[in-house]
């Protein structure tokens, strides 16, 4: 490193004040210690933005490592001479482990192959859920790859037009109420499929998330092409004692979420019974006794987050597969819809991944150039979507409530007769 | 099945290559430009978790019992085993340093046998066994503060709280955006701290951002979002268009049909470009994704729309999209405080007149919108009036609304 | 202002020409084909109101005080001037005769001092203001009946009942329809007539029947909806079409643009035509509408689809559209039988479930309608997904479903 | 008449037996009575198609009197031969009285006109409102028509694309909710667009409909372009008296209306507060008082068809008036929508009849053929329909929810600047 080159960045030094942790004082503080001009040039960048109120990015930009279709963005800046530091600021995605658990020799070893080889910035993390390495060069992305792949047993993640990292909720293994092996199955989806994440051969871009309960602590239903959320088939289960325990207030309603306000002593029946959204809840005053019409129940998880020491999720438990969730481009935002309502979860996870197949096979085919599947399910029609192209039997579950519209598209097969009709008959039948 | 995914997880050791120093000149020498796949390692996917699974954690998978949050940000789960692990929650502005990191590390290292895990929504959580660690642990994240005088290590983030903003990349890396996300962020985070580090709320607030249309993150179902938009057409480059877009793609890429191909003359040469029907424009940026020909972006233009009343869970109420209550606030870097102002404000309204256990939008259904906009002193116009393709389900198709300010007997 | 109205009420005075007998020959006397204009009388629109009002209507006109069902098909009012009128309301078939009129004329005269009413739903309403009166009107009411034995005016269609079922031509009158309506009116009011005459229903229940997709009544907004419905697409007869149609209109006419414009060669002469993608086809018969060579009536195709759920006021929730829950049942003269089974199936099982004061859509919301179809015995189909412009909004986008009968755990 | 050719009709006459009032038996009488040809031609062909599952009428035919362009249905047999009086057989809608009262001097005279000059058949009443006169010849339409007019002072009401025949609930006349003159208002409309009604100059029909309360008892919000529905802005009139003799069981809830079912003794909190769709009431047990937080009440009439010896709407009366309802065809069937919340509504309801010509005037010059109001509005969009079109201002009241798409379309002239833009100078800034 030769000369270091700061610049003035009144206004973005504004953002060091306030209780808030100021990624400008971290930014600052780093450059500093280390010399980097990458980082001085960026915030010199973000002064620039600041006054032009406009980002100073280059389009796009296509880069990536040998084999792989994704994995790395391409970014430039628009002044290269101001910021030569970052006329070149690719971010490459690398896959986190599930659940995003790590330890710190694997970190402190990645901050040491990131100060080498790229600007030492980092999103912890990515939207999408990757480790996400801010800025670099060209010429250094090969060589980040290799470090990865060799002294990391780590690799990239995915962006284009292919599978996207998924990701998952902590599940299992710090949640009581996980209804799936989160990271088992992300993992293995994951692994399953290394190549749709590396090379893109889909229309658009295809996201796995898994939630393990309804809570869905990964927001699946909401950003996930296929959203696999964790639910449960049987009764839920009741201590009797501990909810008398709530009752009693011995123990703090939804485990003390509400503590900095007083919202009076916990009432079971206006807090749980008639906030049920299914109202099958019933409290025995005099038996001092909890009943749940479990046949009605939803799951919607509102009883068990207030009493956790005294309910929780049955024990035949297993997902409900969702597909089509998208952020609004281009025919608006979706959530994801009911496929199925109850699946169980065992490695190798068959079943799902026979479903997987059938959505990537007919989308691959059949999807246009940046059409996400939540598109293609309503340009085909969810009523096809499940049928033709799935071979699922439509269920009520698959929707919130039944056409209002009196369109229905009959198939030929279907009509006694068929749809050839003979008009010199029927003018006999009805002279014009 | 699940015993077997147990035991898998309780044989996963943390993989040894971590020990291994880093070796800055490794990839030089196995990386052959000439013979590119000489050396390669592909498709290896990420490390297993399990090996990343402090003891405790591993020990106790799926044999969780419950959950005490027992000050914000700290929640202590027990398991049927009798084990007890504490979490402690600190929000990062998730833009990060590798010195930030290995402040982290530090910490893990020194409280927590060196394991620390990211949250979905970029906190961060540590984890110890018992209190005095407890106690340690957070005077020490309490202490640790930048040179300007902000928290590095802030706790809290669970419970009826504001957590993490979700966000995305703005000025800082993107070529889409309409406005900053990081900066915002902070703006944002700084004057709802207190709200952070409490659980004063009816509920949980999930406030998110996203820097453009494309929302990177889940504005679209955020109690409350904080959206960049654009107001002026794409301009388009006629002399470089054809030479740096593929025109079929650009004029598909339209959800309105707005983009015709057109052909101009420059300085006596035939080019082939693209028209925008202006007036059919929504600002999507759609065409510039697919065109770097015809950028958006503007000074005066572009700001920021608040949508409110999003959710994901299924609790109580089903998931459901956020609404565009403000179609603009002006963008102002460095503090944005009319957006300050505003997401504050919606916030405390919506703290002090929502029951217990109802989030932002329920608060909102179940009063009415119309009141909504009234309490929170927002005025209403015709940009919150859907005109897109399912528009009609919005509609007011009854006599259910109250007469609040807003109506004028005719 | 509202006084004037009052005023000029009380005014009004039944008009003398009905008491003049009728001339039968007068209109030819005055109508001159040659001079069409010569004695015409236009827009004079329909005779005053108030002249109809009967002597305590008139006089309590916007002073009644409350009222009271005093048994089903008996309303009594009370108005503040201390005016009692019991209303009575009969059922009719809403096609009837002028003999049949006469008869309720001499019911009104007998009983009513002339004064009868429709109601909207096509009963009729006998006022008088004392009990015996109201006896013995019961009485003589009881006593008519046809010569099959049905009755000629059954009291009821009050509170929670099934009240009198609006529908429209059929194949007494039109030319679109794809089943009859009286028909199948009169054989499910024989089968529902206990609850036509009783309140024992949760709360009113409103049965519409349209004979196809115009839907001419309230069938899109019906506790429980029979439609006609085609299933073929049309015929098209290329040798007349277009002497009889006018090709654009047609085109424009399909809400799917399924109809394009051909030409095709008969005996050697070129005829313009249309050709319809029938793949495309919703049989929704707005070409036939427009276009006489283009029938979709057909007597394998035809049949009934069954709605429910829909309803008009604004009591507890908002009026909400009827949704289809049987895309099909056989079209089945001249008793209906299936259609009249499941309608009842419907109804008893509402009956049996809901709760008071909740309509059939408000219950079928609140248990799911996954749990509908279960209670109701109705196999669910694939042709009760939407798949038409708005089709997106009724996805099940969240957890909130129940475990009946229709999951099979994969 | 000359000799009478009845036909069997086995299948037909099933319908005479039953409770239900048969029309069948009702035609047959008549027939009988007055030897009417085209009752017993009509019963002929109505067999055939019981047999053939078809209609056995052609398609239309545009018949009508002088001058009008609509107000007759023409309807032609395909069954000329086998049912020659029924070779033609249109429908006359004649204009009800508005809430459908009668005396029998006018109703009398009206069944000798039409068994004079037609079948002798009607529709008491056709959906839309009309007095429909089911079946006559076209020789004899003219003379109808001036029977009418002459004769009984009427007139035809609305077919085609014209204004339809007005209708209303029965309102003050017998109704104690009615915030509405429906009948004044109905009558008003009617003669006020005589025009409208009878010269078909509109892209599509156009339905007002006027009922007094949010009950709705005349459909409007379902079937009427322009719905008028009576509601009040002050607060809902308590007689606490009465309330205490609903709950102590002297009244009968509901008037009544559940009276065959033993539904238990009444409960207050269960069947009128909890039901309350603002929860905005509350019961004092203690005080046997009740209260109504008359600013969050919705009006939606529930607590008042409950109790309608205590509860009474306010005094300050007006209506709500909601735009485009109408059955599927084509794009789905629409429920009206609130375009102004409260509109006072006094003689000459100039503020209507101000609204109403600027909605005409829009549609009538920019609406496709067979396009109604409700279409041309969600085409148009509904914002842009409330603000250009109409000159009101947009408010939440318009809508149930805000908008959740971020697809706004700014206009030039909010965007400081505008949208032209200097290449550039942008270029200057961002070099590519
Ligand atoms: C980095 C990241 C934002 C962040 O700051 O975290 C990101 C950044 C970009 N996103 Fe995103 N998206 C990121 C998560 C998301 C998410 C959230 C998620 O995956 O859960 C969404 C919403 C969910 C979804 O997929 O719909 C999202 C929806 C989009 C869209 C709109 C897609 C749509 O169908 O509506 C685009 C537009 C596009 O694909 O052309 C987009 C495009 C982009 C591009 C590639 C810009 C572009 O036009 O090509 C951005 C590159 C920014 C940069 O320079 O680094 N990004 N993007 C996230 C990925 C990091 C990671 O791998 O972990
Ligand atoms: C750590 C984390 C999962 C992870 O894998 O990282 C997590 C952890 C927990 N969530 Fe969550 N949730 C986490 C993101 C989410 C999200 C996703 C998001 O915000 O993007 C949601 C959906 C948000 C939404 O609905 O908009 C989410 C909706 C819930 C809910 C439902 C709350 C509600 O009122 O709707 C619960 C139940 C509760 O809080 O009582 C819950 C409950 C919990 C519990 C109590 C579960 C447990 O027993 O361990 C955990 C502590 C809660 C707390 O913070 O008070 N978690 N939780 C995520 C922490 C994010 C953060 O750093 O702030
Ligand atoms: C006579 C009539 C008005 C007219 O101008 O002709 C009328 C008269 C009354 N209606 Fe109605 N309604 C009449 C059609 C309607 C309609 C329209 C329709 O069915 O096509 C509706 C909307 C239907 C819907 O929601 O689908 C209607 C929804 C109501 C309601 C709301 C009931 C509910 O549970 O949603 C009430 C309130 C009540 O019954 O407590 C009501 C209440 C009343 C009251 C009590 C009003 C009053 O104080 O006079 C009248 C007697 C009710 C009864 O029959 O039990 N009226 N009422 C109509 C009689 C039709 C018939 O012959 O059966
Ligand atoms: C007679 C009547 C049915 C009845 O038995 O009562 C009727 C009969 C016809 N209607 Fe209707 N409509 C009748 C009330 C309605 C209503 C109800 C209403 O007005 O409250 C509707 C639904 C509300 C609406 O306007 O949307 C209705 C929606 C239609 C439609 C679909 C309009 C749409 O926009 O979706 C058509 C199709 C058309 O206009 O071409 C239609 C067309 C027709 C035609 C003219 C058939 C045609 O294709 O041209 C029918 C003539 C039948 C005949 O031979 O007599 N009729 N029609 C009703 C008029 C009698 C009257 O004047 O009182
Ligand atoms: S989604 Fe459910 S299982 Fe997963 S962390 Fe959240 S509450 Fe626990
Ligand atoms: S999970 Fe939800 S629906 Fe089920 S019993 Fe608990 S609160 Fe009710
Ligand atoms: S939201 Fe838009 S501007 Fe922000 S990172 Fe995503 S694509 Fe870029
Ligand atoms: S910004 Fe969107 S709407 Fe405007 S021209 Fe581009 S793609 Fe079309
Ligand atoms: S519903 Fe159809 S078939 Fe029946 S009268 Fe109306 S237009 Fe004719
Ligand atoms: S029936 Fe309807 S969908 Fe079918 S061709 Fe005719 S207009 Fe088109
Ligand atoms: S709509 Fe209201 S005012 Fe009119 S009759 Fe029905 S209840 Fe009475
Ligand atoms: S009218 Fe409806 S909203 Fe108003 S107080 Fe009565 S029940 Fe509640």
């Amino acid at each position: 490193m030769a000369d270091i080159k700061k610049h003035d960045t009144p206004t973005v030094d504004e953002l060091k004040s306030g209780p808030w942790p100021s990624f400008v004082d971290d930014i600052y503080s780093y450059a500093e210690k280390h010399q980097k001009q990458s980082c001085f040039d960026l915030m010199g960048q973000l002064e620039l933005s600041y006054k032009h109120k406009e980002t100073h990015w280059k389009h796009g930009g296509i880069v990536g490592v040998f084999g792989y279709g994704g994995g790395v963005i391409g970014r430039y800046s628009d002044q290269q001479e101001k910021f030569p530091a970052i006329w070149a600021f690719h971010t490459i995605r690398v896959n986190q482990p599930a659940s995003k658990w790590y330890h710190t020799s694997l970190l402190r070893k990645l901050c040491e192959m990131w100060d080498h080889r790229g600007s030492g910035l980092f999103n912890f993390h990515g939207s999408t859920g990757d480790a996400v390495l801010l800025g670099t060069v060209t010429e250094q992305l090969e060589p980040v790859f290799f470090d990865l792949t060799h002294q990391f047993n780590m690799d990239l993640g995915g962006s284009g037009s292919n599978l996207r990292t998924p990701s998952c909720c902590v599940g299992k293994a710090r949640c009581e109420w996980s209804c799936l092996d989160t990271q088992a199955i992300c993992y293995d989806l994951t692994m399953t499929y290394q190549d749709e994440l590396h090379r893109p051969a889909f229309p658009y871009k295809f996201k796995f998330k898994i939630s393990g309960c309804p809570n869905d602590c990964v927001a699946a239903i909401a950003r996930a092409d296929c959203s696999i959320i964790g639910t449960w088939i049987d009764d839920i289960q009741i201590d009797q004692e501990a909810v008398r325990a709530y009752v009693g207030g011995e123990l703090k309603p939804n485990a003390g979420a509400h503590s900095d306000r007083d919202w009076g002593p916990f009432d079971i029946q206006k807090e749980v019974i008639d906030l049920c959204p299914t109202q099958c809840m019933y409290w025995d005053e005099k038996e001092k006794k909890l009943y749940i019409n479990n046949k009605e129940c939803n799951r919607c998880m509102h009883c068990i987050n207030v009493m956790p020491e005294a309910l929780r999720p049955g024990k035949e438990t297993g997902a409900t597969i969702l597909m089509g969730a998208k952020a609004p481009i281009l025919e608006g935002a979706q959530l994801s819809t009911v496929i199925v309502p109850f699946m169980r979860m065992e490695p190798p996870y068959d079943t799902l991944k026979e479903l997987i197949d059938k959505v990537w096979d007919f989308w691959m085919e059949n999807g246009k150039n940046r059409e996400r599947v939540g598109e293609i399910m309503q340009r085909v029609g969810l009523n096809r979507f499940i049928t033709d192209i799935l071979g699922l039997k439509p269920i009520p579950q698959h929707v919130r409530e039944p056409r209002s519209n009196p369109y229905v598209f009959w198939k030929e097969e279907e009509v006694p007769g068929g749809w050839e009709r003979d008009l010199a008959e029927f003018r006999k039948r009805h002279p014009a | 099945m699940a015993d077997k995914i147990y035991e898998e997880i309780q044989n996963t050791q943390l993989d040894e290559i971590y020990s291994k120093p880093y070796d800055p000149e490794l990839a030089e020498k196995l990386f052959n430009p000439q013979k590119p796949m000489e050396n390669r390692i592909t498709d290896i996917g990420p490390p297993h978790y399990a090996q990343f699974f402090p003891p405790e954690i591993k020990k106790n998978y799926g044999k969780w019992k419950s959950h005490e949050i027992v000050q914000p940000g700290v929640i202590k789960y027990t398991s049927e085993t009798g084990d007890v692990v504490y979490a402690v929650r600190v929000g990062t502005p998730r833009l990060i340093t590798s010195d930030y990191i290995r402040e982290v590390c530090d910490i893990a290292d020194k409280y927590c046998g060196g394991y620390v895990r990211w949250t979905t929504r970029n906190n961060i959580e540590f984890h110890v066994t018992d209190e005095e660690k407890l106690r340690a642990l957070l005077d020490d994240l309490k202490s640790r503060k930048h040179p300007g005088g902000s928290y590095k290590f802030p706790v809290g983030g669970t419970g009826a709280s504001v957590t993490n903003i979700v966000h995305t990349q703005g000025w800082i890396h993107c070529h889409t955006p309409a406005i900053d996300a990081s900066g915002v962020v902070k703006s944002v985070m700084d004057e709802l701290f207190e709200y952070f580090g409490s659980h004063k709320l009816p509920a949980q607030v999930r406030v998110a951002l996203a820097c453009c249309l494309n929302m990177c993150g889940a504005v679209h179902c955020s109690d409350i979002a904080i959206l960049g938009i654009h107001r002026k057409p794409p301009l388009i480059e006629d002399d470089r268009l054809q030479y740096v877009c593929e025109i079929p793609l650009v004029v598909a890429a339209c959800p309105l049909g707005a983009i015709k191909p057109a052909t101009v003359e420059i300085n006596g040469e035939k080019k082939k470009t693209v028209r925008v029907n202006k007036e059919r424009c929504m600002f999507c940026g759609n065409c510039y994704t697919m065109c770097p020909a015809m950028p958006l972006a503007d000074h005066e233009g572009d700001g920021i729309a608040i949508l409110v009343g999003g959710k994901i869970s299924n609790r109580i109420s089903p998931p459901k999209f956020s609404k565009l209550v403000i179609p603009y606030l002006p963008n102002e870097p460095p503090r944005w405080p009319t957006v300050v102002k505003t997401v504050k404000k919606i916030l405390e309204t919506y703290a002090q007149h929502a029951r217990k256990y109802e989030r932002l939008g329920e608060w909102a259904e179940r009063i009415g919108w119309e009141k909504f906009f009234e309490l929170c002193e927002i005025p209403f116009t015709d940009k919150s009036i859907d005109d897109y393709r399912l528009a009609y389900d919005t509609y007011r198709t009854s006599l259910h609304f109250k007469f609040t300010s807003h109506v004028e007997p005719m």
